[in-house]
């Protein structure tokens, strides 16, 4: 399996996902429900009871799982320094051709 | 000129796969079976899809009203196909977005949500069905 | 990925009697609880209605048809403006004529009774569906030996 | 007629790329009522240039990728006619470019060369804003998977990874979601659309659609100034759902700078792939 990348950029290599606010969270689970990429885990018997377990599954720029939830306990990562950081690394991998 | 009943026809779409779907078929059938039962029955779709000629003839020249899930139109359409005169087209997805955010159940099982939709919807199609009938 | 198998259920509408409704409730049993990655469902009305989609259907796929009643309008409506079906029953063959022939059923008005004729026609639909895909892949062993190719080559190449 | 360019150089220094897009210019304005506009200039004054650039079709000369007169027109919101870049006109007519920043004769050659095309051509389109998009030629590739068939233009649109498209006329862009994202959703209700003025990065948000399914963000493959948007879409958004890419397009946009964006996009056969890639991992039902 090819490792997998988004815009020819490592997919490991982009800082993009959603990040918990568990002082908002009430662990209604509707974004878990919703990402059909598994990015979230839910653990029943921890005090956090809902995880960002596979960041790197998140597709990058979306911020569906967002926009489920009612309490905006979800956050994302700026697009503009996303896409910054896209172009760096892509510049950085051209050099190593 | 047919010489069946001269009830309106309401006509659901088959609805399968879709929860819209089954708000149609619901919708259809609380209105031929519970809130006009002397003045409004229903074709099965199916029937005139492979054109069965009892249907066609109980739909021909006859008052249809349709009921269809999504914008594919697929009760209208087929029902304009067997020569049925169209009073009004209904869509489940235009009451689901007076609705927005609803959450009315699946393919299988409607919700309490569902059903309350199913009941609005129904008395508006009720309504029709009242003119239609005083028309004649 | 994407050559893997997959069956057409197709149901009839279903307006007109229980039978139908029973028809339909077992289909989705399918689609959603007992084979959910290998079922594909149609409307019937969308192949009039719809496009290329509905109506090249059964041309791709191996399809089972599940009517409510004699008039078969599953298996009539698939053949006549898609595809030959490899099977096909009558849902009043199972749960009783009579039965079948009843008025319409309400989903709020479901019973266990019902519940249980949706789990037997359901469990008639695995039947025909496990038999289907059996044939299906002798078939396609056959097809393979008979070319002479080996397997494994997905592309047109010939080779 | 005889009327050609407000010419618009990088005039690099430091680099013979740049020093080539000086001799374009001068070559140029020598050979055809061409004016000049001089980039370190226009950052001090805009005035006097904006208002040649305002009355003659703009021609921008880039030495290298980094594209700083592209950058700098967008800055000042200047419509582009025609973009040329010496890194790629070098590569295209084979030519190695010296690295001697005094030009040698082979530097000075490609230069006169390009400029020998450039008043060869055709007179430059005036008003790239005027181009509608009636005219595209709608050709579809398609992958079929189950009952479903999702559609990809073959030629003139570019996406992103977030499954949207762009087509470009001119300084101008029309934007919209791929058959992916409608199947995936399925009936779509609602159409959000973005501000109409409203100025969008590239992977900004351009307004939203949802269905009974999810909400979907419309990622923007391009920057610019939404200029319009397609209205039908909100009392009717089922158009989304039959073709969205043509009745169900999203917005159009005047952009910015779109050879920057273009590097982060794919063309039909890269998209065709990740589109192929995401149906087989993603059941859609």
């Amino acid at each position: 399996m090819s490792e997998v990348t988004f815009m020819g950029v490592p997919r490991s290599r982009i800082d993009w996902y959603p990040t918990i606010d568990y002082d908002k969270c009430n662990y209604c689970m509707d974004c878990d429900e919703f990402c059909p990429h598994n990015v979230f885990e839910i653990r029943e018997n921890e005090e956090k009871k809902l995880i960002v377990k596979n960041p790197h599954n998140c597709v990058v720029f979306c911020r569906a799982c967002g926009k489920t939830c009612g309490l905006d306990a979800l956050s994302f990562p700026n697009k503009t320094e996303t896409t910054k950081r896209i172009k760096e690394v892509r510049k950085e991998l051209e050099g190593n051709d | 000129m047919s010489s069946m009943s001269n009830k309106v026809k309401v006509i659901p779409c088959s609805g399968m796969g879709k929860v819209q779907g089954l708000v149609a078929r619901e919708t259809a059938l609380k209105v031929i079976s519970e809130l006009c039962p002397n003045d409004a029955e229903t074709v099965c779709l199916a029937y005139l899809v492979t054109g069965d000629d009892e249907a066609k003839d109980k739909i021909e020249g006859a008052s249809c009203l349709t009921l269809d899930g999504c914008a594919k139109l697929c009760a209208a359409k087929n029902v304009e196909l067997a020569g049925g005169i169209l009073k009004k087209k209904f869509r489940v997805v235009d009451i689901f977005r007076e609705h927005k955010g609803v959450k009315p159940g699946s393919a299988t099982m409607l919700t309490e949500e569902g059903w309350q939709l199913v009941d609005e919807l129904a008395e508006k199609v009720k309504k029709n069905v009242v003119e239609l009938v005083r028309e004649v | 990925m994407s050559d893997e198998v997959k069956i057409g259920v197709v149901s009839c509408s279903g307006e007109d009697c229980l039978g139908g409704a029973i028809s339909r409730l077992a289909t989705l049993k399918m689609l959603n609880e007992i084979r959910p990655d290998e079922t594909v469902t149609i409307c019937l009305p969308l192949f009039l209605a719809g496009g290329e989609e509905e109506r090249g259907f059964a041309q791709s796929f191996p399809t089972l048809a599940v009517d409510g009643c004699n008039k078969l309008c599953a298996k009539r409506a698939t053949e006549k403006y898609s595809g030959k079906v490899s099977d096909a029953f009558d849902v009043s063959d199972l749960i009783g004529k009579e039965t079948a022939a009843s008025k319409p059923l309400s989903t709020r008005y479901l019973t266990q009774e019902h519940q249980e004729m949706v789990n037997k026609v359901a469990k008639e639909i695995r039947i025909r569906f496990e038999d289907i895909l059996m044939d299906y892949y002798k078939n396609a062993a056959q097809r393979i030996k008979a070319s002479g190719k080996t397997p494994n080559c997905g592309c047109n190449c010939g080779k | 007629m005889t009327s050609r360019y407000a010419v618009l150089p990088c005039n690099g220094l430091d680099k013979s790329v740049g020093c080539i897009t000086r001799e374009i210019a001068l070559g140029l304005v020598e050979k055809s009522e061409t004016d000049l506009i001089c980039p370190v200039m226009f950052r001090v004054s805009d005035a006097r240039y904006t208002k040649i650039a305002a009355d003659k079709p703009l021609l921008v000369l880039d030495g290298c990728a980094t594209r700083c007169a592209s950058k700098l027109a967008a800055e000042k919101g200047l419509k582009v006619a025609k973009k040329i870049t010496v890194t790629e006109e070098a590569k295209n007519r084979k030519v190695a470019v010296g690295k001697s920043l005094k030009l040698g004769d082979s530097d000075l050659r490609l230069a006169e060369a390009v400029v020998e095309e450039l008043l060869k051509e055709e007179k430059p389109k005036e008003s790239p804003a005027g181009q509608d998009f009636s005219t595209i030629v709608y050709d579809y590739e398609t992958y079929k998977k189950d009952k479903f068939i999702f559609r990809v233009p073959r030629s003139g649109f570019y996406f992103n990874e977030n499954d949207c498209w762009v087509i470009v006329s001119g300084n101008r862009a029309r934007v919209g979601v791929a058959d992916f994202v409608q199947q995936s959703l399925s009936d779509i209700m609602f159409f959000t659309p973005p501000a109409v003025g409203a100025e969008i990065e590239q992977f900004g948000e351009l307004g939203s659609i949802e269905s009974g399914k999810a909400v979907f963000e419309v990622i923007s493959p391009v920057s610019g100034v939404v200029t319009a948007v397609n209205d039908e879409l909100i009392s009717a958004p089922e158009l989304l759902n039959e073709n969205p890419y043509e009745k169900g397009w999203i917005a159009e946009l005047e952009l910015t700078d779109f050879d920057e964006d273009k590097e982060l996009l794919l063309d039909f056969e890269g998209y065709f792939k990740v589109l192929k890639r995401k149906v087989d991992e993603f059941h859609v039902k």
